[in-house]
């Protein structure tokens, strides 16, 4: 379990992490999510003791991170996957952490073999891919069997497999009773593999709680309806005080249940080709909660009507 | 912007409906390639560094020696002298910036953006040269100058030889020394391998001739190396007599390396994989 | 955590990397190689040397003249093993596996000390007897007075250069910033201060300078105000003060 | 337009691509997939030019890319985010780019703006995060207004705003009648985004068809259907009546049942016939993740493996430990889980 309370950090005026309190609880995974800029890896970095906090604390199963004796079978983190001297071999990369912490030298190659490095375990990191890295990343992370683990976008550099892989490990990790703790900017990875989750935003937290509340929260659901006999079921949902949405060949009625809806049809004989409650995506409830704290906002490439003209209106002439 | 649905590439199959842009598309010509590598080569503070180290090497040096040195010296030696003792350090200043311009590209992987960019890697290596060599030059005729005109002023003391040679000489062999190691990076793509070469270049002549003196066969040898080496033409440019030469010859085989070595630069990246 | 893990762990970073290798074996070959070629030429040249530096001839140091040079290496050495930590971000690495700086930071620098100490034991010692070899009749024994010690400091000196490197890259953590601080401060600030009569008496007091003078059997006619010892004392302190100031700055900065 | 012609790339007796034959067509967004190390990126630097092929051309709107008299007027790419100088500043990194093709500093602006870079423009790239190079790159790419776009991962790093940025970007662009060739190992955002796919594994052709194509070749859609839960009678009637009519019923967890091998409209008169009223009748599609591993199982480097932790638990002999200490202590009471020892997390994409 990680508890942090009233977490802040500063740097000069600039507020990085403001007055954070949160718990992540062992047996679940918790997706840790907001947009660039939010404070994330400052928080992560907090979480190991790495970055100091201007006030507040961090309390690692009830310990502050430096008071931990082998820390590495506590906790597990991947910060960043290219955290490695490039000369080193990922062989010797872990060894040396495996030392710092007394674990022994066979924990090392089993871990290798785990993430899929072992053919590859005497190179040195620097030839490594990205996903390469990240694998021996989360090699390091899993070192100590620790009962926390934390990791940072898992699945950058990774392909489908290793993607598909990271995802049913986390789950893993997490019913075995550990504490799984992931940041990560894929909205459609975070539905897959996040039971809570933590969104923080300009350095507040903005929500702490599970998936589903978060989407029922903060998206709108509706039920999506086919049907070849249009003009009598919208005659029919007008007679009993619904409206629909038209988009495309489809109806989308808002603030109705399907059942109500597969009832209606029932009593009236209608025939229905399509009868689907649609839950919006984790990424537009997201959206919806962080608009007002996105940094670097990038534009449509297209200019509004009467502002200048597309580029190089003047290269043009000359 | 606007979306012409009409064919303007030569070559490709007609029935998709394809973008084209509404600016005309112009060929690319060594006109734009130096441009660009004046904005990168001024853009990145190892320029600043080091060409700024260059020039208070040569003027601090210069300055001070200026006044240490005998005033009779001057008798048979330009008033440009003093900066020969900055050159000597300078030089590598210039070494280290040359194999820099290309090395630090390879180092980045900034090469691949460039390549694409310029698939006429010929084009980017001949503008690299170019910018290169002027910058270098004119920053080693400019501190060359400013000894020389410090000395006139400051040293009570007649010169024989015109000092305005020396300047063109002393910056061109700098500079050439530059371009030399720029080839070199090219070849080499690696920062420090290639400034250790280039160390070795022009360390390596200077203090071998004693060591070749051992043996009797080799004396030609060792003359030419203490001749020749880097070192030695500098003192040439700045203080050679008729009786020595004042370091053309040296200058030529220079400027012969660095276009052997350019040659090889060029063949080098043709089809390499980058 | 057992401070033995530590030091294992670090002894593991240490040697699983090139440098370690390149840079100290720079160190032993540049050093012997250009005492023994000095020393050399210091007996081509006897004949013609006047004869009051013939008196003060001091056989044992001019075959450590090969230090000025392979000190370098000695430099790059110290600041690697501490910088490269930070330049490849392992450092987080590493303080996520040991949250306790100093016992992290003191593994580091001890073990780090280890193999300059060996490397330097042996340099001193091949460049000494290397050097007396070719030296032929102006050698120096080891046995003279004084002269044991000097070989003896001489490796002390080049370890203290790597432990003071290690020091100051510790509180600039870049490699660059770290070289470029180092390389002018040795091999410009240090030489022109001593060269100048008016800074000399400063000059004197820094570290190279200061622990050089260990390697000096032969001390006829200088006003040097500290011995041997003394010198090496000097050159300690500068140390201490770059250790305790990257241990300060370890402590109190963010990872 | 792309057009590649028996593309091999050899490195020694390793063949990073084999023989790949393949075209990317303007106006749509095709996605370039495959495992890691199955010679994407070789394949992408060999249409720039960076490489050159073993054997076999390929050729970008008809020539060659180092003959393209403007290449970047033609072609853009983002292939590294982190190919750039890191000591050089954002504008002048463009600018540079920019001259070398005679496109004006203004259009520099106007595609920092666009990537919502313009109030770091002036500052150095190595403080970039990776979001902001990839914004940097996606800049660079754009900037000589081409016809051909490549990119290589362009959403790596970036957040939830801008993954959705890049996405509507690159519909835009082949809505404009560009040819759009992207690879990604995101399958999610590859069904968002593209229209084709180009699928290679070991530096050969999986496939090359459109993602609807892909997806009912390599997998298998269903549908969902619930009634109401007053019974049990009304689900065993339904699944009866679906049986009989051809279908594979499957019961979910939830109560709702699967069933493929029938058109929604048809289920929907089944149930008619059987007089089950309906809770819920939604289409589900198979994903493109699932299609994909389906299809290139088998064909991964770096395999990852079940966790044994046999290096955890305490040696055999205690004495020869490797330094383990097989207590503990009460300073790390640490309880080793293992409530799923076994090798449940292995490749299989089910």
């Amino acid at each position: 379990m990680i508890a942090l309370e009233g977490l802040t950090k500063r740097y000069g005026e600039k507020v990085a992490v403001n007055n954070l309190t949160f718990e992540v609880r062992p047996g679940i995974v918790t997706g840790f999510l907001g947009p660039n800029g939010a404070g994330k890896s400052t928080t992560m970095r907090m979480i190991l003791g790495l970055d100091h906090p201007t006030s507040g604390a961090v309390r690692i199963e009830g310990r502050r991170y430096a008071e931990l004796r082998d820390p590495l079978r506590t906790i597990g983190a991947l910060l960043d996957a290219n955290a490695n001297h490039g000369g080193r071999s990922a062989y010797h990369h872990l060894l040396c952490l495996a030392q710092s912490n007394g674990l022994p030298e066979r924990r090392v190659r089993e871990v290798l073999d785990v993430v899929g490095l072992s053919a590859v375990a005497r190179k040195k990191a620097k030839g490594f891919s990205m996903g390469m890295g990240q694998r021996l990343g989360i090699a390091a992370a899993l070192l100590g069997d620790p009962r926390i683990l934390m990791f940072d976008e898992p699945v950058n550099g990774l392909d489908p497999e290793g993607i598909h892989w990271i995802r049913t490990l986390m789950q893993r990790l997490a019913a075995e009773g550990r504490t799984v703790f992931v940041s990560s900017h894929l909205m459609s990875e975070m539905a897959l593999t996040a039971e809570h989750l933590v969104v923080i935003g300009q350095g507040r937290l903005l929500a702490d709680l599970s998936m589903a509340d978060f989407i029922q929260r903060n998206s709108r659901a509706y039920v999506r309806v086919r049907t070849p006999e249009r003009e009598r079921f919208l005659d029919v949902l007008r007679s009993a005080g619904l409206t629909a949405m038209e988009t495309g060949g489809t109806l989308e009625l808002d603030g109705v249940a399907a059942e109500q809806v597969g009832e209606l049809a029932a009593r009236h004989g209608l025939v229905l080709h399509e009868l689907s409650p649609q839950q919006a995506s984790l990424e537009e409830a997201f959206m919806r909660l962080t608009a007002e704290s996105v940094e670097y906002h990038a534009h449509s490439d297209t200019p509004p009507a009467g502002e200048r003209a597309p580029w190089g209106a003047d290269w043009k002439k000359g | 912007m606007t979306t012409e649905r009409t064919q303007q590439i030569p070559g490709q199959a007609p029935r998709t409906p394809s973008y084209v842009s509404p600016i005309p598309i112009r060929q690319a010509n060594l006109g734009h390639a130096l441009a660009s590598e004046w904005t990168k080569i001024r853009s990145v503070r190892s320029t600043m560094w080091t060409l700024g180290i260059f020039l208070a090497l040569v003027v601090v040096l210069g300055c001070m020696v200026a006044g240490l040195i005998g005033a009779d010296t001057y008798l048979n030696a330009p008033y440009t002298m003093p900066a020969f003792f900055g050159l000597l350090l300078g030089q590598m200043c210039l070494v280290s910036l040359g194999v820099l311009v290309v090395s630090s590209e390879y180092g980045t992987g900034m090469i691949r953006t460039t390549f694409t960019a310029s698939p006429q890697r010929h084009r980017v290596l001949a503008a690299k040269i170019i910018v290169f060599f002027l910058v270098a030059f004119v920053t080693a005729a400019v501190a060359i100058a400013v000894v020389g005109l410090y000395t006139q002023l400051t040293v009570d003391a007649p010169s024989n030889p015109a000092w305005l040679p020396t300047v063109f000489k002393g910056a061109l062999y700098v500079s050439l020394m530059g371009v030399l190691a720029l080839a070199v990076g090219s070849m080499m793509r690696h920062s420090a391998g290639a400034i250790t070469t280039m160390l070795g270049v022009v360390l390596v002549p200077a203090i071998l001739p004693p060591f070749l003196l051992f043996n009797e066969s080799l004396v030609d040898v060792a003359q030419f190396v203490s001749d020749y080496n880097a070192i030695s033409a500098l003192s040439l440019i700045f203080e050679g007599s008729p009786s020595t030469g004042h370091g053309g010859a040296q200058t030529a085989l220079l400027a012969g390396l660095t276009v052997v070595a350019c040659a090889g630069a060029f063949a080098a990246q043709a089809n390499r994989d980058v | 955590m057992a401070v033995a893990q530590v030091l294992r762990s670090e002894w593991t970073k240490i040697r699983s990397v090139s440098s370690t290798v390149w840079t100290l074996s720079v160190a032993l070959v540049v050093t012997v190689a250009l005492g023994v070629l000095i020393s050399w030429l210091t007996r081509r040249e006897w004949g013609e040397m006047p004869a009051r530096d013939r008196l003060t001839f001091d056989p044992t140091f001019i075959s450590f003249a090969g230090m000025s040079l392979g000190q370098l290496a000695m430099i790059v050495f110290g600041v690697l093993v501490v910088s490269t930590e930070y330049s490849t971000g392992m450092i987080r690495t590493s303080l996520a596996a040991v949250p306790q700086r100093g016992v992290f930071y003191a593994s580091k620098i001890a073990v780090a000390t280890v193999p300059a100490f060996v490397v330097s034991l042996v340099t001193a010692f091949a460049s000494f007897l290397l050097g007396q070899a070719v030296l032929g009749p102006h050698r120096a024994a080891l046995g003279d007075e004084g002269v044991l010690r000097a070989v003896v400091g001489g490796a002390l000196y080049m370890t203290l250069i790597a432990v003071f490197s290690m020091g100051v890259a510790a509180m600039l953590r870049s490699p660059m910033l770290a070289l470029g601080v180092l390389m002018p401060f040795f091999f410009l600030l240090s030489p022109i201060l001593g060269a100048v009569s008016a800074t000399k008496k400063v000059g004197r007091y820094l570290p190279d300078q200061a622990g050089s003078r260990i390697m000096q059997v032969v001390t006829v006619g200088d006003d040097v105000p500290y011995g041997p010892w003394g010198g090496l004392g000097i050159m300690a302190l500068w140390c201490a003060a770059a250790l305790a100031g990257g241990y300060l700055l370890l402590k109190r900065r963010d990872a | 337009m792309i057009e590649a012609v028996g593309l091999t790339k050899r490195y020694g007796d390793k063949t990073a691509v084999d023989d790949l034959s393949f075209q990317v067509r303007p106006g749509m967004v095709t996605g370039f997939l495959g495992p890691n190390g199955s010679g994407k990126s070789t394949t992408m630097r060999m249409i720039l030019g960076l490489d050159t092929p073993t054997a076999g051309h390929v050729t970008v709107n008809g020539s060659p890319y180092r003959s393209l008299p403007n290449a970047p007027r033609h072609v853009g790419a983002l292939l590294d985010a982190k190919a750039v100088h890191g000591g050089r500043d954002a504008y002048r990194h463009l600018l540079s780019i920019a001259q070398l093709s005679g496109i004006p500093a203004h259009r520099v602006d106007d595609v920092l703006e666009l990537v919502g870079l313009s109030e770091v423009a002036g500052r150095r790239t190595k403080g970039f995060s990776l979001g902001m190079g990839q914004r940097l790159g996606i800049a660079a790419a754009l900037l000589g207004d081409p016809q051909v776009l490549l990119f290589d991962e362009p959403v790596n790093g970036l957040d939830p705003e801008g993954i959705l940025w890049v996405r509507n970007l690159m519909k835009s662009l082949a809505a404009e009648g560009r040819t759009v060739f992207v690879s990604s190992h995101l399958m999610s955002e590859m069904a968002l985004t593209a229209d084709h796919l180009v699928v290679i594994a070991r530096g050969r052709l999986l496939a090359d068809m459109s993602v609807r194509e892909f997806i009912a070749a390599n997998s298998a859609g269903f549908a969902r259907v619930r009634v109401p839960d007053t019974g049990p009678q009304q689900r065993e009637a339904l699944t009866a009546a679906l049986t009989r009519a051809g279908a594979q019923v499957l019961p979910e967890q939830d109560g709702a049942l699967r069933v493929t091998g029938l058109p929604l409209p048809r289920i929907s008169d089944v149930a008619h016939e059987a007089e089950v009223r309906l809770w819920e009748l939604s289409p589900h599609h198979a994903s493109l993740e699932e299609a994909y591993m389906r299809l290139t199982q088998g064909m991964v480097d770096y395999r990852s493996s079940a966790d044994p932790q046999i290096g955890m638990r305490p040696a055999p002999v205690p004495g020869r430990s490797d330094g383990w200490d097989p207590d503990p202590g009460p300073g790390a009471p640490f309880q080793p889980v293992h409530a799923a020892d076994g090798p449940t997390f292995s490749k299989d994409p089910r």
